[in-house]
Parts: C-alpha cells; structure tokens; sequence
C-alpha cells in the first residue's frame, strides 16, 4: 500500500489529509511520482489546481524529490505547498 | 563538555538563556557564538496578526533539519550547532525558531548561521497559518526566500 | 518600548540574557534577532591563554562604535542595535564583545550585525594583550581582517 | 598645545603614554600628521621603526585619518598599531 499524506493549505484545500493506494493491484501503472501526481490531479478542477506541478512540492519518504522519482509500494508520499516555516 | 549538535522540534517555548549556555558551555576554543531567533511579529500586509499557527511532517522535519545542519558543518568548521523549531500555536512576540552557532572563526559563525536559515526556510517541512482578526490565512512562500538559498550553491 | 541604539563600553561583564531581553521587548514588528558574542579563546598558536587584558582609547571608542551603527543604519534597515564592549582584564571563556541587531528581515539582521563586528574589528581603537603561561603578549592585527571590512565597501 | 596621545605595544615599546608639543612656537612647522610623524621618528631607532607610516594608525581629534591630515593647536593627536578588539 502506498501512503499518501497532504499538508498545509492543500490539506486544507482537498479536504484530505491522507490517502492509500494499492499500486500492485493498479497494475502497477504509478511507477513514478509524475503519474501518481497526475492520477490524483484527474480527481476533479480542485485537485488538478493544487497538486500542478511547481505548486505542490513532493516528498518520497520523508525526502524531497523530483516527479521522476520512482516509486514502490510501502513509500510513503507527501505532497505539500512550498514551505513556510523560520 | 564537547561540541554537539542539537535538533529540535517542540510545541513548548525554549529558554534562549539556557540554549545559550549550553552553546557557550560547549567548549572553551570557540571564540565566536552567533544566534538567531525568528519571533512572531505583529503585522503583515494590512491583517492585524494575532498569532500563528504551525503545521509540520513530523516524520521529515528531524531529518532534514538535520541534513541541513549536516552541510553546513560540511562547508564550515563549527564546533556547536543547535536548531530549535516550535509548533503549534504561537502568539505574537514568541519565539518561533532558534539557530545557535559556534566556532573558532566569526564569520564561520555568521555564514553558518545563515546559510541554516536559508535552508530552513525553503527545506524544512514547516507551514504557518496566519490567525489575524479577518480570519485564518496560510501564508504564501516568498520567491525571495528561493533565491537566497540558491545563493549558497 | 521602542527602537534604540545602545553602546556601551564597560569592565564589568554583561548579561547576555537582559541584552537579548531588552532587544527582544523593544518592539513587535521585528522578526529577526540576530546576536554575536566574542569570548576569550584558550588556544592561541602553540602557548596557553589565561586571559586578556583589553586596552582602549576611551575619549575614541564610543564615538567610532556609533559611527559604525550610524553606517550601518545607513546600509540595512534595522530596529534596535545593541553594541557592548569589554576592556581591562578578562579571563578564559568570558564574554568580550555583544552585538545584537533587530530587522524586520532576517538578512538585514544577519549582514548588519557582521558589519559592525567586521568594523569594529578594524576601526575601533581597542588592543589585546594576551597574559600567557610564556607571560604577556599584544595581539598582532590580523590581515585578513583588513581584507574582510573592505569586502563591504 | 598638541597633546599626543600612544597606545597598545607602541606605548610599551616606546615607553611613552602622552606627550605635549607647542606647535605654535615651534614656528607651525609640524603643520600636518605625516610632518609630526617624521619629528617623533627622529627621536632614535625604535620611534623610527614603531611610528613608521602604515606600522601605526593615527587619529586627529578621535577620528582615524591619514597622514596629509591637517593639524592645529589644541588637536589631540593618537598614534596606534592596527587595532584588535573584539
């Protein structure tokens, strides 16, 4: 299972804080963090808004990265708006 | 004692008294001590800000906190460093963060001191949420902010 | 409270605390708080420091200190300067120097309070003498030093 | 009368805190610093070797200022090596 956890405005936003997905049962088609990004932006305008790429930073197990990270299931993903904190 | 390294992310306030004793306490060849401390302030834009309140990932903020802290001893020598970070609800004039360094070297001190803060402030899973008297706002990313800490590659 | 400039140069050793206090407390808008402090080392080369005597040109010293806050004033803007100066004897690990600067923005806090430390180290008329297991020793002036001030010209 | 003013290792070396110099009698010819300077140089080795220009600062009136500087009666002039405070 892959988790999936959101943070600050976009939590607020999505109305979600966190999500899992099974990617072996989804074929395994959410091999990277740009397609799992855009399965979650088709959900609806909302979604599609807030996770764009540039405005939702991504996080693979704890670590910042880039959308053509790989992922694999047991990660734990985090997306979030750029931080804010000091 | 010897020179150390402290992370830490708490709700409560910490005593910048006590957290600049230890630093000073640390070691006896370090001749330069330099800190920082964000505070709340009471104005932005034109909301009247009563506090602030601060979200974070609590299984990442540590980690990078201590990545950060990690290359700056990397591109300086230090001999203490200690990164407080606080959560939770604030009210103006607290202290939100505390950046402590030394080193035998001021402007170790100084850049180290800095650099931590750039990094922070564009690395470190933390979101403020603005509590003014319109309402709560998160509060936006500063472009600034980004190219200050790109400053330093 | 409000805004201030303080200067102060003194035998008696300063708390650190009272100073972070005062600067803290002097106002609401600033969110930065940046302070340095200078200790007596015990390491100099290969001899054994057991302290300092600092010597000074007293009817000089505060008016070049509030000549280089009034630069650097001039430079960054900032809330409260706080510059505080030790001389006559001090031991190992006492405190020698203080400068703490507020700002609404933290690299102007950062910058100014190196631009004073880095003025004060080449324009204000203090000299060490260091009291050494070999017996005392004057400091010499170090170039690098020079160099550094004039990086902010 | 020119009160001259020595500090740090200079004052130890030349074992000379304060001095005083009537300028106004000695017929105006110490005019400016570097022509004072080369007065109190003459004075033996270690005042040639220790007030040599660039090996020590000097101040007119409490303010650092180089050696084409003017001086009158009644200034206090303070010769010093390179400061080290801090």
């Amino acid at each position: 299972m892959l988790k999936i956890l959101f943070f600050g405005q976009l939590k607020d936003i999505i109305k979600t804080e966190c999500l899992e997905i099974d990617i072996i049962q989804s074929g395994n088609a959410l091999n990277t963090v740009a397609k799992l990004r855009g399965m979650l932006q088709a959900k609806d305008d909302t979604w599609k808004e807030y996770l764009a790429y540039g405005k939702a930073l991504v996080a693979v197990n704890q670590e910042m990265t880039s959308d053509d990270t790989a992922i694999n299931d047991a990660d734990e993903i985090a997306f979030f708006p750029p931080v804010t904190g000091g | 004692m010897s020179h150390f390294t402290q992370i830490v992310v708490q709700a409560q306030d910490f005593d910048f008294t006590h957290e600049y004793q230890k630093l000073r306490d640390s070691n006896t060849s370090d001749g330069a001590l330099v800190t920082f401390v964000g505070l709340v302030r009471d104005l932005n834009l034109q909301q009247t800000v009563s506090g602030l309140f601060l979200e974070h990932y609590p299984a990442m903020t540590e980690k990078v906190l201590a990545n950060i802290v990690k290359t700056a001893r990397s591109k300086w020598q230090l001999g203490s460093v200690s990164v407080i970070h606080r959560v939770g609800q604030l009210k103006v004039s607290e202290q939100i963060v505390f950046v402590g360094v030394t080193s035998q070297h001021r402007q170790s001190a100084y850049h180290a001191n800095e650099f931590i803060m750039d990094y922070l402030k564009t690395q470190a899973p933390f979101w403020k949420k603005e509590t003014t008297t319109q309402g709560d706002t998160w509060i936006e990313a500063k472009a600034s902010d980004m190219e200050k800490s790109k400053g330093w590659l």
